[in-house]
């Protein structure tokens, strides 16, 4: 099983951790189109490569983004939304 | 230890309905009736000593999280871990369990009083919240203990891995849990906590175990004397 | 012995021609040019010559054909759908593949053998009810039975599933068959390259020539190919070639895995599936169980294998058939599914002129092989969908107009 | 007559404990150590099995799993692997896929009749006509299919660990036992796995008529067996390479999955078998399957044999068959010119004849084609690769040895991501680009030479402590470097023997010969995954371990193209086929218990799964049926009161100050003007508008919100809280308090005077009317009541302490005794809830459900600023409906067949909606429901059709919700 590292928990098996879908933000809900909610609400960008994603670390409650590339399922860093950081290891070393 | 008494408000561990079927001994600890014996004392301590699975849910808890959580503890002569996910022990032996940043967990020794103490203070303060608890607790002892938890847990929790202040929350036969190792009257056991509704289901699974490797459960009175 | 099979005895060279031709090189320019040399392009390409008289095609292949999902699912074939549209679109499919060996003269073992869906759960047996009830409606065999049916057909089933889940009833759906997932490709690879269409392996299409919102050409590996007409029949592959030509959908791929045990004799009759304990088996007529489970829970384009998928499905599998535990699993492997929000397929026309689109097959592509290639050879030849796909079309999204199919898709290939 | 010899150093035999098992109904003695086949082949029984497709005589071939020749059952099990399975006191074996024993297979006709059965055969007829083809499906399935599945097998537990390690090292042969002492040395922690019950790998087997090889391997051990910190597993092998050096090794036991920080492969190579015409008669065998039966098992392969061969190997084995006392009648090497190799000289001096340049034409079966009788030698063709049948010569002999090169058992390199290249030099598949943390070492990395096996070891140890940041010394091994014709080369490039009459295998599992491969080549079957499809190659049980090379030799042949030019199939899991049993294991259930469970167990009660939850779905008394017992709870809700436990149901709190901007943002309603004291109702739509969950809001204080939901959703919407909560970055705090509060709802006109009696709340409906929120005491115990109307418009949610929920449960039974108080399950919850005119996401609604199909608009307060599905809310408001929920009642005292849940309602070929609900209300006196119907007719008094089940319509008439009228209560 592959592994994934929590930034609060550090490194765990997959089957800690539920798959949150990509992270996107949306057009602004005032302003934009119809046709741009729809295609918002209902489509991806599907073709591989690096993604931005939530993840949620289940036994400790914790969401956080994880960037993966879809390709190789290689993921190369993991961070809180909002986290100042610029590498994974910052976080984890927080949390030792 | 006084006996099972019906003026009091009854209270029975989370993990009581996977213990029923077996013929323990049972006791109000706490005010929690709890099974205090499984087998003789000669029968326990041997099991105990290979792979012992102890009811410890009637232990007091008290839980709160939330920004200000560490320093509303430490106005109340709590004393916290200084690191996410560490443990350590505060007065009276009260063990302080830090989950992530921002949220406390402590259980109290037979005696203690400190979770009562924190209870009885219901003012709310902003950023410090109240989580209650109802846990399933447990102590694993003995000398398989990495034997059966390596089939439950796909972690390494041997002590070269899992530090002796090291708090995890992991998933434990397919539920989340808390697990911690300790070492208690000079014995190394190990600790698990998961939510109480989950009790029966992991005290079935790993006493199934325990038995398979020569152990099985272990009453609480074990830890009593 | 058939008498067909006396010309091997009796002939010293081996009497019998290839399946499709061998080209060099593409030509320079062709009517059509389908993406994907799976069952769904190839059956696509033998439709439009066999139907419609379109033989100027090229089948582009990037590596072998039926090597996609055709060649990783687990062949089974069924319309017990839940929505009139899937039924309606599944049983046509069916309906098709009941003569398909004949047709192309290629024996796929095409095997009717009744499918259970198991329901273990109140709520599972509403489910049922809900599609045998519109599957009825539309003319398709299905109902809801109770287990002394299942015990019937299934006798070494364990109802109570070891205690876990005792099995409450099932929606049985007697058209259930299972086939060669390999010869239907290569049947209609053959078919399609006997009327006239090319067919051409390891030829992978690099970017697409749009101009003016209008397919001109595709560009491959093994140069520039013009074209006014390009199906994309890729599958897993779909979101990158869509992205060739700036069109978004909503497609997300998951793995799907799969695995298959050493060859007994035969015992299990039917195709069993149980959303709750996400498990669906058959036996193969070599002897092996086919089993699969539910789709990864993440998005990976990649077919790598898990450990976590075999050890469940293989848990489950003990609750339902407990004699198991020494009948080993020789192989597991995955396929990537072209996931839609509402678990029906996106077919037909894009906004891009002369771009067609047949993808979000998800787990359920290789049923619908026949059909799809045929409603989409119409498609193509008409430039315009036919009405047994409308509900299927890319816009459905942005009209907020979902197929409501997912209410049947916890688990069920 | 025997074929034992005498005792062999290092053997795995124990002889001194004999054994004695049955065989084909005949009896069998063994030793014990023993495999089967050790034991049968030590009796003189040379025919062990049948093969798959053409039921022909089958005997040892690899001896060590990598061919499926010798299949066998004892009854119990199937498909037993008799090569490597040890044999047991009291055994009693048949081969399967036979009819009517091996010795005489009755579907030994095939045989005769192959010719009928060419490559692909059954897809080239049995399909026309159409009506046909029934009958000759059940023949090919019949047909088909090994083993005999025993449907009283045990479902036997076997235990799943997991495990770390530094280095994994998988292969115990010399370069993995020097691997694992290297990196044990540098202070790592090693496991070290192997599938045979003894480590040493070809030091076991491979001695060329020495004993310097056992000496070697004795040295070996005895370093390794000092270092503590390796772990060593033998009779366990590496079953499959998952992501982040996930290995599981599996043994008789269970398996270990093994995570390690780095992985030494020194699998080894498997031997494979040149192709000449019978070279799967028992009595042809590889080389070191006869090896193995010297040294391992002390049994002596055959009296008078041959050696075919074309590497050096085959001289040592030669060698080893002196040893064992077999007369070695000559050796026949592929090659031309003289071999000057240590063994090769010492068999010239012992006069044994060597036929160099010269092939096996063909072997010779006795006349119950059952054994050997001798070989047709041919001089070849090293170029065209062809047989020079000009001048045959024939040898008599009863066995033949095959050493002709090696394949890579490189499936885990493969499965981890291994780049692999053809060497030219070694004609084998080697290592060209390994991943991270990955590494090869001995005759999977292409080196033979047994001092270099040894440094191979070592140089991959030093990079795994390299990887992990230690210190360690580059070390160089290469592989040799020369042309495919030296006598140097381990393996032939082409060790395959055309004949006209064919039955020369390559894929013993399959029945594979020469010519099926020229054929589906001619049929368009001309690229390696093809191939494989079509012929079946590779994809027996034993997975092409044996066939797989030679495959990929032919077709580059066919297609005149280099090897590396045809590429490999793709390797997956599992390297052994790996028992259900095994990879099932103990199976857990994780399943939650409201601390009521042992109360409503002894009261009977049927239980529901909701989720993980097992929920007392009603409590049928005196025999009742569950509609009895349903309609008898809800009329006691109806007439007195009842009580059910509502502990799983989700409680979430939403504590600060920012906590109503929190559920306006994440419900549809509105909460700002929510008083403290009050309750509200809450709906969750995702971003597509569609309902998610719903549930009730109750405010306990400014800054803090106690939220009760459906149980089956109640941890993704707390999920989805913290998500939210992570953007929104709110001053909030959640708790999830699912499990920590239990909740009871009493419901029904006496439940207010059976509360009264247990709290000094003020219960008057003015003072606590619907729809509000109290904390309090019930029966002594701290609880929030929260007054819903979700089952009567007279109900009382409390929610507790989970420990304390028994004790209030109990005290309100007491206390309502006298009321006919009795408790109600989530079944009758739903019939309640019915009547009370509440539809229930997920069952009322599905997955694209919007909120305006049900007639929930006045949930949705559109005026907010932003809630989660607000925008598409918008786009659906524009858009017609497409069904619309409404309730409904059959006709008075309606006698016909009761439509169900789920039957639709049709107007003739169109189907408007389906039924949601539908149930008799006994208080009522009438079938009530939920159904979908056309938008355009929902006024009350419309009529519809519900088709039942057998297709009778039903007529339905909308009416006005709630089914019962507001019940006062007492």
């Amino acid at each position: 099983m592959k592994l994934l590292t929590c930034p609060m928990n550090g490194t765990r098996p997959l089957s800690e951790f539920i798959f949150g879908g990509e992270y996107r933000e949306g057009p602004d809900q005032n302003t934009c189109t119809d046709a741009e909610w729809a295609a918002f609400v209902h489509n991806r960008s599907g073709a591989p490569g690096d993604k931005k994603e939530w993840w949620y670390h289940s036994p400790s409650g914790t969401w956080f983004i994880a960037e993966r590339n879809t390709l190789t399922d290689k993921v190369s860093r993991t961070y809180l939304l909002g986290a100042n950081n610029n590498n994974s290891n910052t976080a984890q070393e927080a949390s030792k | 230890m006084q006996v099972s008494n019906m003026k009091t408000i009854s209270q029975t561990s989370p993990v009581a309905h996977a213990q029923l079927k077996s013929n323990a001994k049972w006791a109000l600890v706490n005010g929690i009736n709890t099974a205090v014996e499984f087998g003789s004392a000669e029968v326990e301590q041997a099991r105990k000593k290979i792979l012992g699975v102890t009811d410890v849910s009637c232990l007091s808890r008290y839980g709160v999280k939330g920004a200000q959580a560490a320093k509303w503890l430490a106005e109340r002569q709590v004393t916290t871990p200084a690191n996410p996910n560490s443990w350590s022990v505060s007065d009276q032996n009260t063990l302080v369990l830090r989950l992530g940043g921002s949220e406390f967990v402590l259980e109290d020794q037979f005696a203690g009083s400190t979770c009562a103490r924190l209870a009885s203070d219901t003012n709310r303060v902003p950023n410090v919240y109240k989580v209650p608890r109802a846990d399933a607790a447990f102590i694993l002892s003995g000398s398989e203990v990495l034997n059966m938890l390596s089939e439950l847990c796909s972690l390494d929790l041997r002590e070269k891995s899992l530090g002796a202040e090291e708090v995890i929350m992991t998933q434990i036969a397919g539920i989340s849990a808390i697990v911690l190792r300790q070492d208690l009257n000079g014995e190394q056991v190990y600790r698990i906590w998961c939510d109480g509704t989950y009790g029966p289901y992991l005290w079935d699974v790993m006493v199934e175990i325990a038995v398979e490797l020569g152990g099985g459960a272990v009453g609480l009175a074990c830890y009593q004397s | 012995m058939p008498l067909r099979l006396l010309k091997f005895a009796v002939s010293k060279d081996h009497p019998a021609p290839r399946f499709f031709k061998s080209h060099e090189a593409p030509k320079k320019s062709y009517d059509v040019v389908i993406i994907g040399g799976g069952g769904h392009g190839l059956a696509a390409a033998y439709y439009l010559a066999k139907d419609h008289g379109i033989t100027n095609v090229a089948v582009l292949e990037k590596g072998y054909i039926g090597g996609g999902n055709t060649g990783r699912n687990t062949t089974i074939v069924r319309s017990n759908y839940l929505t009139p549209e899937g039924v309606n679109f599944y049983d046509a499919s069916v309906k098709i593949y009941e003569g398909l060996s004949e047709e192309l003269d290629l024996n796929l073992f095409y095997s009717t053998r009744g499918h259970f869906t198991l329901a273990h759960t109140e709520s599972a047996m509403r489910t049922m009810r809900w599609r045998a009830e519109v599957n009825k409606h539309v003319g398709v065999e299905s109902r809801v039975v109770g287990p002394d049916e299942i015990a019937k057909a299934c006798p070494q089933l364990d109802l109570s599933c070891s205690g876990q889940a005792p099995i409450l009833g099932a929606l049985f759906h007697a058209p259930g068959s299972v086939a060669r997932h390999d010869g239907v490709a290569w049947g209609y690879a053959r078919g399609a390259d006997r009327l006239g269409a090319e067919i051409h392996q390891n030829t992978e299409v690099l970017a697409i020539d749009v101009k003016n919102g209008k397919v001109c050409g595709v560009k491959t590996n093994k140069g520039y190919i013009e074209t006014k007409q390009v199906l994309c029949a890729v599958a897993g592959f779909t979101p990158r070639i869509t992205e060739m030509v700036d069109l978004e959908t909503p497609i997300v791929i998951h793995p799907l895995q799969a695995c298959v045990t050493e060859p007994m004799k035969p015992w299990l009759d039917t195709i069993l599936v149980s959303g709750s304990l996400h498990v669906y088996v058959s036996q193969s007529s070599r002897g092996e169980l086919v089993m699969g489970s539910s789709l990864d829970p993440y998005e990976v384009h990649s077919t790598r294998s898990t450990l976590d998928f075999v050890e469940g499905l293989t848990s489950h599998m003990l609750d339902m058939f407990p004699f198991l535990s020494n009948v080993k699993v020789v192989r597991q492997w995955a396929g990537m599914a072209d996931m839609t929000p509402d678990f029906a397929p996106i077919m037909g026309k894009t906004p891009i002129e002369g771009f067609y689109i047949d993808a979000g097959w998800g787990t359920w592509g290789f049923k619908a092989t026949p059909i799809s290639g045929k409603t989409m050879a119409q498609t193509i030849a008409n430039d315009s969908a036919p009405d047994l796909i409308h509900s299927f079309r890319l816009s459905r999204f942005e009209d907020y107009e979902l197929t409501g199919e997912k209410g049947a898709a916890s688990v069920g290939h | 007559m025997t074929l034992r010899t005498s005792k062999q150093v290092g053997e795995w035999i124990n002889r001194n404990k004999k054994i004695s098992f049955k065989f084909e109904g005949e009896q069998f003695t063994a030793f014990e150590g023993d495999t089967i086949s050790s034991a049968l082949w030590a009796a003189d029984q040379k025919v062990l099995g049948r093969s798959f497709k053409y039921h022909r005589p089958r005997g040892v071939l690899s001896l060590a799993n990598h061919d499926v020749n010798v299949l066998m059952t004892d009854g119990i099990d199937t498909n037993i692997r008799a090569d490597v399975v040890e044999v047991k006191d009291g055994m009693v074996l048949t081969a399967v896929n036979t009819t009517g024993g091996v010795k005489k297979d009755k579907s030994s006709y095939i045989d005769s009749i192959s010719p009928l059965l060419p490559v692909g055969f059954y897809y080239k007829a049995f399909h026309t006509p159409r009506r046909f083809f029934p009958f000759w499906e059940k023949v090919i399935r019949n047909a088909a299919g090994l083993g005999i599945v025993n449907f009283d097998y045990p479902r036997i537990l076997k235990r799943k660990q997991h495990s770390h390690c530094d280095v994994l090292v998988i292969g115990a042969g010399p370069t993995g036992l020097t691997a694992a002492y290297e990196a044990a040395q540098a202070g790592l922690e090693v496991t070290l796995v192997d599938e045979n019950r003894q480590v040493g790998g070809s030091l076991t087997y491979d001695r060329g008529g020495e004993t310097a090889a056992s000496k070697q391997l004795n040295d070996l051990l005895i370093k390794v067996a000092n270092q503590s910190n390796i772990k060593m597993l033998t009779g366990t092998y590496a079953a499959g390479y998952y992501p982040d050096h996930l290995i599981p090794v599996v043994s008789e036991g269970g398996i270990n999955k093994v995570r390690a920080k780095t992985v030494i492969v020194a699998s080894g190579a498997f031997e494979q078998p040149p192709v000449f015409r019978y070279n799967d008669l028992p009595g042809v065998m590889l080389g070191s399957a006869a090896q193995r039966l010297i040294y391992r098992y002390g049994v002596k392969p055959f009296n008078n044999g041959i050696v075919v061969t074309a590497n050096d190997y085959g001289y040592r084995v030669a060698l080893d068959l002196l040893e064992a006392g077999t007369k070695v009648v000559a050796v026949v090497d592929l090659r031309k010119g003289t071999n000057t190799c240590g063994a090769a000289i010492t068999l010239a001096k012992r006069g044994i004849k060597i036929y160099a340049g010269y092939c096996v034409y063909e072997a010779l079966a006795s006349s119950d084609k059952s054994s050997v009788r001798g070989a047709v030698l041919c001089e070849y063709d090293n170029i065209a690769n062809v047989a020079l049948t000009k001048n045959k010569l024939t040898l008599e002999c009863d066995g033949i040895a095959m050493s002709a090169g090696w394949a890579p058992a490189g499936a885990l390199l493969y499965q981890a991501g291994t780049g692999m290249q053809f060497d030219n030099s070694v004609q084998q598949f080697v290592p060209s680009r390994l991943p991270a943390g990955i590494f090869a070492a001995g005759k999977v990395n292409g080196i033979f030479d047994l001092e270099q096996r040894l440094q191979d070891g070592k140089r991959a140890a030093n990079e795994a402590l390299r990887y992990l940041g230690l210190e360690a010394p580059q070390i160089t091994v290469a592989r040799p470097v020369g042309q495919p014709s030296d006598l140097s080369c381990p393996s032939h490039p082409y060790p395959m023997v055309p004949h006209d009459k064919g039955k020369n295998f390559v894929d013993f599992d399959e029945d594979i010969q020469i010519k099926d491969f020229v054929n589906a080549a001619k049929e368009g079957f001309d690229n390696i995954e093809l191939m494989k499809r079509f012929t079946t190659v590779g994809m027996g049980p034993s997975q092409g371990k044996h066939s797989n090379m030679n495959a990929i030799r032919i077709l580059a042949r066919i297609r005149d193209l280099p090897v590396e030019k045809i590429g490999t199939t793709t390797s997956r899991p599992f390297f052994h086929p790996t028992p259900i049993g095994h990879l099932g294991g103990r199976g857990f259930h994780a399943h939650r218990l409201t601390s009521l469970h042992d109360w409503h167990q002894a009261n009977g009660a049927v239980f529901t799964d909701i989720g993980a939850w097992k929920r007392a779905a009603y409590y049928p008394t005196n025999g009742q049926t569950k509609e009895q017992a349903i309609q008898t709870e809800a009329m006691a809700v109806r007439t007195a009161a009842g009580i059910i436990d509502g502990s799983s149901f989700g409680k979430i709190e939403v504590h600060g100050p920012d906590a109503a901007e929190f559920l306006e943002r994440f419900f549809t309603g509105s909460y700002k003007t929510q008083k403290v004291g009050r309750c509200r109702y809450v709906m969750l739509l995702d971003d597509s508008g569609v309902i998610a969950d719903d549930g009730i809001a109750s405010r306990l204080a400014d800054d803090l919100f106690y939220l009760s939901i459906g149980t089956s959703n109640a941890a993704a919407v707390y999920r989805e809280m913290q998500r939210s909560q992570q953007m929104w970055q709110l001053d909030i705090g959640l708790v999830n308090v699912t499990g920590a509060f239990g909740a009871i709802n009493i419901a029904g006109p006496v439940a207010r005077t059976i509360l009264s009696a247990l709290t000094d709340l003020d219960l008057s409906y003015e003072s606590f009317p619907i729809s509000s929120v109290r904390e309090s005491h019930v029966a002594g115990v701290e609880a929030r009541l929260i007054r819903v109307a979700f089952v009567s418009d007279v109900g009382y949610e409390l929610h507790i302490p989970m420990a304390h929920v028994p004790h209030v449960w109990n005290a309100l039974l007491e206390a309502g005794k006298q009321h006919g108080l009795r408790p109600f399950g989530s079944d009758t919850q739903r019939l309640l809830r019915l009547e009370m005119g509440h539809p229930m996401p997920g069952v009322d609604t599905d997955g694209l459900t919007n909120p305006f199909e049900i007639g929930a608009d006045w949930a949705i307060e559109m005026n907010k600023p932003y809630f989660i599905g607000q925008r598409s809310l918008q786009i659906l408001a524009k858009r017609p409906l497409r069904k619309q929920l409404v309730p409904f009642v059959l006709a008075e005292n309606f006698k016909g067949e009761m439509p169900m849940d789920c039957n639709l309602v049709v107007d003739g070929r169109a189907i408007l909606g389906r039924v949601t609900s539908i149930a008799y209300s006994k208080f009522i006196n009438r079938c009530i429901g939920f159904a979908y119907v056309s938008p355009a007719k929902t006024a009350v008094g419309s009529t519809f059709e519900i088709r039942t089940d057998s297709g009778t319509l039903v007529k339905a008439t909308v009416a006005a919700a709630p089914f019962i009228q507001n019940q006062k209560g007492a």
